[in-house]
């Protein structure tokens, strides 16, 4: 037993460590909001003031529901780069439906889902049936999509009523409704991933798939499951699109968003490799880029020194996540010191 | 002969699948317009695509060695903007800035290479990072547009050739470099380092532990691929001068050309050859749209389409189980290399 | 025992790719019985338990099962999910675990309780902490990141997976292969445990001591075909390894070859420590094997790292061939003529997507210091003279059987001529005829003035081949014992049971 | 399921809309409808417009030829007195569509360099700038700001998409400050003043007449565009098509370059290899040098041609003698909004709509236009109409 003995304590502090890690990006969250804040102040400004925080949150939104989604694809090892083309497309499909007509919204809306839900499906089933990596697999799906955006959708098109102009424009106090529909669907994605066995089972697929099926995971599922998610939140980003527009925007898809949600799915902490992070941590990697633009639009930074500052963040902060990871295999030793002075 | 079973194996294996692609697109062209295939416009098209296909050899080693590099086409751009703005038209400067450009991109490589390899960051991000970084530096050091122009000098690689050849017209340098630099490079996947790459690629641990320097190849695959930018760079800056635009989305070309080539993400796979002829493809299947006059804005659909089916074909082929039985190898004694 | 079996399998056959490795085998399993399966490796134990539990199918013969309530019936496995759903876990020698889930997690991967259709918590814990204690086990939190146990205990939680499906059949491949000692008897506690829970266990295992232990029947394969199937009570350890081997323990090791003799000491190692060895003195001479002994995290396989530089000491001194050297990285190792066959050929040894040409070539090509055209053209007579068997020098190694994917890895490391060969576990998992070629190519070498030093966990193997024993006890050396020892000195030292005279304590 | 949480939280929001302490930004008139209907769908072409925009062409703009960026084709004055404002030192915010391409490089130097001298004079205090990098939601969210700021004396918008811009600069508008839309429009007239040039119909019917005028009956042209969906592009592109629609040439095709040199003479190359090409038309400037060089090496001789007034294009134009027309989208626009912020903060009259002058450069004015800008970049455009401003011409020149 001498040998399992060092064991208890070793197990009873991981749990503690896996936690610090989401711990450790909200800490950084509020190290950059302290030093954007000072930053801001010499300048003579106030970051926190009603109209900047307004600024960083309704900043929040859009990226937010795209990262969310994307971190269910990367809590799979998997990955989606045609997010961008899918929140397009929703805007257009959104606008034309509701025609102006505020009775078209509910359809407006579901079948926004449906037809995103369905692009999901796909890149789902080029990963899981036909084997295709899914950096290929959804890069192909980004262009069929934006051939036929720019084919079918000659720019602007649709025209959204004012009632669902509010999702886009309307806050409560400092804080947009976008903002908290936002929050309230990272909620239920926290809370999917923790209770329900589909979110369960991604961080299993994305650890390991053949565990996963051992254990008799249906991982072709879970994956194809995860894939329809994330467009589906590309969906809900178009929702927001179309309602910040007025209109449907085939354009919108030269913004690549899909870098920007993947940064921050990465800045929140959840591996590229899969099978580890979440939802909670994302959203403050949402928030952090937020911020940061804020703080730079603020402060009149030249909008080319944002790119690499920005740049220049996500790598620095990765590293810092990596630094972390790297005594994860080390072995426990047996002699320490007093074994050296023998 | 040894050269001629590998060809054999290449033409059986995945990787073969892009020469049939090849084959296919370029009988549609030829279809479309049998004079494709004089010597001229010939020449002209291996002209056009020599950068690209420059541009996939580079980023070949970086992905056999397990990584990523999404820098590339903002490399592209710097350096062609880098160069308008440090010729300026001055015919004596061409050389001298030819050379710091090398340096710039050596260093571009190398820092990613090191970011990737020292700091443990997924290259995905390292070079996503490095493509914001240089997409914003390069812009902040121009004012937003490029300035200066280029040497005329500079512009013969990409521009001109050796005139007049019987049958083929003009032979563009462009040819003779790519050609020069795919030999190098495929001659180089032969050499010891690119073996090392390779087995890095496919299991880091074992090559570790066979003492090879897995951190410093990768590093350096990385630094080839600065180099075929820096190439690239010159190629495309010569072949068309300078533009705000140069080199955007080119990353995203060229993976999908290496990846068409039979090469897989996450290393240890595929030929560099199969990777300049997924280039070729994909340079190929753009003139076909073109002599086909289909719409300008469908052609990303079929691209895609085009992708991810030969992606799914080269998967299902790869899938399939384990060659027949095995025998002695006491006959097969081939001469290593 | 009952009347109705558990388990019947009938006629078993099975072929990858048109080799066949299972000819009509049957096998039965009584309720609450151990019933070992043994065989060398290549025997086919493992394609029957896969089949067993649905990894694979079989080509042919049939499976009746008479578990539960469900009387007894035909099954024919297509997915692991249906095995467990009829009872039967396995647990396999790579672990099915994640190491970034909670053990109460990985217990109920896949089944997880729910409450109103939503996974809970509460009851996952609690019923695996209820699991944990019906086997025994104590010191296990169920909330404990599986990444942070012990092999024993990442193992115990694969078995409290299995027991916690309410499998009526656990099959256990190699269970012990990865275990210390004091782990055996604790796996040794669960298993008796289960028999009287009446559960039956399949033991896959070719550990002969164990098999005697805990079985109560023995199924022995050999070449794919049911050799044998007896009690326990009628079978002597003797029979059984004839049975599976087809020739006596004696016979089973090469004599060391004509005019092989100790020479000058090529590795000399003086107080060497660090973290996890300390306190290491070692000669092994030109012609001489040296067998490195002890349990499993006694430290052989540190030994074997800080000599090679993975991990290297942090005191002491070592010389090779008479020159003091700081060994710190492989690459330093090798251009010092050390050469590390690993104890984990697939993820250690190969590039298994690589042909045979490019892994043999590794070392040559990864150390300008070893590299020469002269070595290079030697691979191919050194390959045929390892007798590989394979499709051809372009066939990609994962392609090849675990025997010659072995000989491949010792092939890359001839192939630089070292003066110092460390051994690890040289002849895990591999075919019995591909060991027999491996002992003689130590003997050769041995013959060819190399300094060999082997490791192994299977003494025998260690008491057949080397010509000097050294046991380590918890990190330390606890004594040195010549060739041809018997098991009881080497274990003596091994458990600590008795310490070397000479050193001081 | 999915849906089911959606439901939820479209639930929440409403229930939160209803609460009290809600405000909403956007007016909650829709926007015009047939300008919508217009811009939307696959149809650019809209005649009303098109006809307009070419009969301004031939209109003599008011004011001073020396000063076209002063200058207003049948402008409609309107009183602004009630955005006076005491005391000059005003808080101009701008919200600039992005500094992506050379044009909006050179134009946002102009601006500058043009607050510069009325900072001098005392009449702009601040001046506050934020760029959305092309990104409509990014725009939006800064014109938000710049609302929720509450201390922008004026705030000047250059849309950087027409329709989806609407919305916000309604809120602009709201807010109560006066609002000036330069460059292109928005879907409403909320704003005080909405500052450009004629058009892209202009400009794509100065090119295409052009061509008609200067090619044989018959000849063949090849069109090159920059993107799909830009709509001041896209009406270029309506223009052209009408008039080639009535004249005797053969349309090759169009194509989309994206401004990418490369792409572009590639594209021209292909064309050249599969015959005669006559007629270049462009939609932007961008890339033109490429497509000239695309016939110097495939030895072809220069077709006739429409850029840009881009110096680069200019330039080869002069050197090649070949027959080109330079139409321009008068760049000098840019320093129109903050003169015209200031007007209105001083509670001066300007149009409603402020229609600058667009007059394509002819091989008449070639020699004087590239004399003016002798020591200017490449890819600077002739008519900046910087000349007079302090800063010429190392602002501009060295960046």
């Amino acid at each position: 037993m001498t040998l399992l003995a060092p064991e208890r304590d070793r197990a009873g502090r991981r749990p503690a460590r896996r936690l610090s890690t989401t711990a450790l990006i909200y800490l950084a969250l509020v190290g950059v909001l302290a030093l954007g804040g000072a930053a801001v102040a010499l300048d003579g400004g106030n970051l926190f003031a009603t109209a900047n925080l307004v600024d960083m949150l309704t900043r929040t939104s859009l990226t937010g529901f795209l990262a969310i989604g994307m971190t269910f694809v990367i809590l799979c090892r998997s990955l989606d780069l045609s997010v961008g083309y899918v929140a397009a497309l929703s805007s257009l499909v959104a606008a034309t439906t509701m025609d102006g007509q505020p009775g078209n919204i509910p359809v407006a809306i579901g079948l926004v889902l449906l037809v995103s839900g369905l692009i999901g499906a796909a890149n789902g089933a080029f990963v899981t049936v036909l084997g295709v990596n899914p950096f290929i697999a959804t890069l192909g799906t980004g262009l069929i999509l934006k051939g036929y955006l720019d084919t079918q959708y000659k720019g602007p098109a649709g025209d959204v009523p004012a009632v669902f102009q509010q999702f886009g424009y309307t806050r409560i106090a400092f804080i947009p409704v976008s903002t908290v529909v936002m929050l309230v669907l990272a909620a239920a994605a926290v809370w999917f991933l923790r209770s329900t066995r589909t979110g369960h089972h991604m961080y299993a697929v994305g650890g390991d798939v053949d565990v996963a099926r051992m254990s008799g995971i249906r991982t072709k599922g879970v994956l194809l499951a995860a894939h329809v998610l994330c467009a589906m939140f590309a969906g809900v980003a178009g929702l927001l699109l179309a309602a910040r527009f007025g209109t449907g925007s085939a354009e919108a898809y030269t913004n690549l968003y899909e870098l920007d949600a993947i940064a921050a799915v990465v800045l929140g902490g959840t591996l590229l490799l899969g099978g580890r992070g979440g939802v909670a941590g994302t959203v403050a990697g949402v928030a952090i880029l937020a911020v940061l633009d804020t703080v730079f639009n603020v402060m009149q930074v030249d909008p080319f020194a944002k790119d690499v500052l920005r740049g220049a963040v996500i790598i620095t902060a990765v590293a810092l996540y990596a630094r972390r990871q790297l005594d994860r295999t080390a072995r426990r030793p047996r002699f320490t010191l007093e074994g050296r002075l023998r | 002969m040894t050269r001629f079973r590998d060809l054999i194996a290449k033409a059986a294996n995945p990787t073969g699948t892009v020469f049939i692609l090849l084959a296919l697109i370029l009988v549609g062209v030829f279809a479309m317009n049998p004079g494709f295939f004089e010597g001229p416009s010939l020449m002209a098209f291996l002209k056009q695509a020599a950068p690209l296909v420059i541009l996939a050899a580079g980023q070949y080693f970086v992905i056999v060695s397990g990584n990523f590099d999404l820098s590339v086409g903002a490399l592209v751009g710097a350096q062609v903007v880098i160069a308008a703005r440090l010729i300026d038209g001055e015919e004596s400067r061409t050389l001298p800035v030819i050379l710091a450009m090398i340096a710039f991109g050596v260093a571009v490589g190398l820092v990613n290479g090191l970011i990737t390899t020292v700091l443990k960051v997924q290259s995905f991000i390292t070079t996503l990072g490095m493509l914001l970084v240089l997409y914003g530096a390069i812009r902040l050091w121009t004012g937003g547009a490029p300035t200066g122009s280029l040497s005329e000098a500079f512009r013969q690689a990409g521009r001109f050739g050796i005139e007049d050849v019987p049958v083929l017209g003009q032979v563009p340098w462009a040819l003779l470099i790519m050609i020069g630099l795919g030999a190098g490079a495929i001659a180089l996947m032969r050499s010891r380092f690119g073996r090392v790459l390779m087995a890095s690629g496919d299991n880091e641990r074992a090559a570790a532990l066979s003492g090879a320097r897995v951190d410093a190849a990768r590093t350096a695959a990385f630094v080839l691929s600065g180099l075929s930018a820096t190439v690239a760079g010159i190629l495309i800056g010569g072949y068309a001068g300078v533009s705000a635009q140069v080199g955007d989305g080119l990353e995203f070309t060229v993976i999908t050309a290496v990846v068409l080539g039979g090469v897989v993400l996450g290393g240890g796979r595929g030929t560099v050859l199969a990777a300049m002829a997924g280039a070729l493809t994909i340079e190929a299947l753009f003139t076909l749209f073109n002599q086909m006059a289909l719409p300008a804005t469908l052609r990303p659909t079929v691209q895609g389409a085009i992708l991810i089916a030969a992606v799914a074909y080269a998967a299902r082929q790869r899938a399939r189980p384990a060659p027949a039985p095995a025998t002695p190898t006491a006959t097969a004694t081939a001469t290593p290399s | 025992m009952s009347e109705t079996p558990l388990l019947s399998m009938r006629g078993i056959g099975k072929s990858f790719l048109g080799v066949p490795v299972l000819h009509g085998v049957d096998l039965t399993i009584e309720q609450g019985e151990v019933h070992a399966l043994v065989g060398e490796n290549g025997a086919g134990k493992s394609t029957l338990m896969k089949i067993l539990a649905g990894v694979h199918s079989a080509d042919a013969g049939t499976v009746e099962l008479n578990t539960g309530e469900s009387g007894g019936r035909m099954v024919s496995f297509t997915h692991p999910l249906q095995a467990q759903h009829a009872g039967v876990a396995s647990v396999f020698q790579e672990f099915n675990l994640l190491p970034e889930l909670s053990v109460a997690e990985n217990v109920h991967l896949g089944r997880e309780p729910r409450r109103r259709g939503l996974i809970d918590r509460r009851a996952m814990a609690e019923r695996t902490a209820e699991v944990l204690a019906d086997l025994g086990v104590e010191d296990l939190a169920p909330t404990a990141k599986v990444g942070s146990l012990s092999v024993a205990h990442q193992q115990i939680t694969e078995i409290a997976k299995a027991v916690s499906q309410g499998a009526d059949l656990i099959c256990m491949d190699e269970p012990t292969a990865a275990l210390a000692d004091a782990e055996v008897e604790l796996l040794y506690r669960l298993v008796r445990r289960l028999k009287e829970r009446g559960v039956s266990v399949l033991y896959v295992s070719h550990r002969l001591k164990e098999i005697f232990d805990l079985c109560d029947r023995i199924t022995v394969l050999k070449d794919g075909r049911l050799v044998q199937c007896a009690d326990t009570a009628d079978i002597t350890p003797d029979d059984l390894v004839t049975a599976m081997v087809g020739r006596r323990i004696e016979a089973v090791f090469p004599e060391r070859l004509e005019g092989t003799a100790a020479g000058e000491v090529r590795l000399e190692v003086r107080g060497g420590g660090n973290a996890w060895v300390d306190g290491i003195d070692l000669d092994v001479r030109a012609g001489e094997i040296v067998g490195l002994a002890g349990l499993q995290g006694s430290g052989r396989t540190e030994i074997a790292e800080a000599v090679f530089g993975i991990a290297p000491f942090t005191r002491g001194t070592v010389k090779v061939d008479g020159k003091p050297i700081r060994i710190t990285r492989p690459r330093k190792a090798i251009g010092a003529g050390i050469a590390l066959v690993t104890e984990d050929r697939k993820a250690q040894g190969l590039a298994l997507r690589q042909s045979v040409r490019a892994n043999a070539r590794m070392v040559l090509d990864a150390n300008a210091r070893v590299h020469s055209r002269k070595r290079l053209n030697r691979i191919p007579g050194l390959l045929s003279s390892l007798d590989l068997v394979a499709r051809g020098e372009d066939q990609e190694v994962r392609y090849l059987s675990g025997g010659n994917q072995q000989k491949v890895v010792v092939a890359k490391w001839l192939a630089a001529e070292p003066g110092v060969i460390v051994l690890d576990e040289p002849t895990r998992g591999i075919d019995v005829g591909a060991k027999h070629k491996l002992y003689s190519v130590i003997r050769e070498l041995a013959a060819e003035g190399l300094a060999v030093l082997l490791i192994a966990s299977e003494l025998i193997e260690v008491i057949g081949l080397a010509d000097r024993i050294v046991v380590l006890h918890d990190g330390r050396i606890a004594g040195e014992l010549p060739g041809g020892a018997t098991e009881q000195d080497v274990m003596a030292y091994a458990t600590g049971r008795r310490a070397e005279e000479s050193r001081p304590a | 399921m999915k849906t089911q949480r959606l439901a939820a939280a479209s639930v929440a929001a409403l229930g939160l809309l209803l609460a009290t302490g809600c405000t909403t930004d956007t007016p909650a008139d829709t926007p015009d409808e047939e300008t919508t209907a217009a811009e939307s769908g696959d149809e650019w072409f809209v005649q009303a417009d098109y006809d307009e925009q070419l009969a301004q062409r031939d209109i003599e703009p008011e004011g001073d030829p020396n000063t076209p960026w002063l200058q207003a084709i049948e402008p409609e004055w309107i009183d602004t007195t009630e955005y006076a404002k005491e005391g000059g030192d005003a808080t101009l915010c701008f919200s600039n569509a992005s500094v992506s391409n050379p044009w909006r490089v050179t134009g946002w130097i102009t601006m500058q360099q043009q607050v510069e001298v009325l900072q001098e004079s005392g009449q702009i205090g601040e001046f506050r700038v934020s760029d959305a990098g092309d990104d409509d939601d990014q725009q939006i969210s800064d014109i938000q700001a710049f609302i929720d700021a509450g201390d922008c004396d004026s705030i000047i918008i250059s849309p950087s998409t027409t329709a989806t811009l609407t919305p916000a600069v309604e809120a602009a508008c709201a807010s109560g400050v006066p609002v000036v839309v330069f460059d292109r429009g928005v879907n409403t007239d909320c704003a005080v003043t909405f500052i450009h040039p004629i058009g892209g119909y202009a400009f794509g019917a100065d090119a295409a007449e052009f061509l008609v005028d200067n090619l044989e009956p018959g000849s063949t042209v090849l069109a090159l565009r920059i993107l799909p969906g830009v709509d001041v592009l896209e009406n270029r592109w309506a223009a052209a098509e009408q008039i080639f629609g009535d004249s005797e040439l053969e349309i090759l095709g169009n194509e989309f370059t994206g401004g990418d040199a490369a792409e572009i003479k590639n594209i021209v190359s292909q064309y050249l290899e599969r015959g005669e090409v006559d007629g270049i038309w462009m939609d932007a400037g961008d890339g033109a040098v490429a497509a000239i060089e695309a016939f110097e090496d495939a030895g072809q001789p220069y077709p006739v041609m429409t850029g840009e007034d881009e110096l680069s294009f200019m330039r080869k134009w002069e050197e090649t003698g070949m027959t080109a027309l330079a139409p321009v989208y008068s760049n000098f626009q840019w320093r129109t909004p903050v003169i015209a912020a200031t007007m209105i903060l001083a509670g001066e009259q300007v149009p409603s709509e402020w229609v600058l002058p667009q007059d394509p450069i002819t091989e008449a004015e070639l020699g004087d236009y590239l004399e003016r800008n002798a020591d200017m970049p490449s890819l600077h455009y002739a008519k900046f109409g910087g000349e007079d401003l302090p800063g010429f011409p190392d602002a501009w020149r060295d960046r």
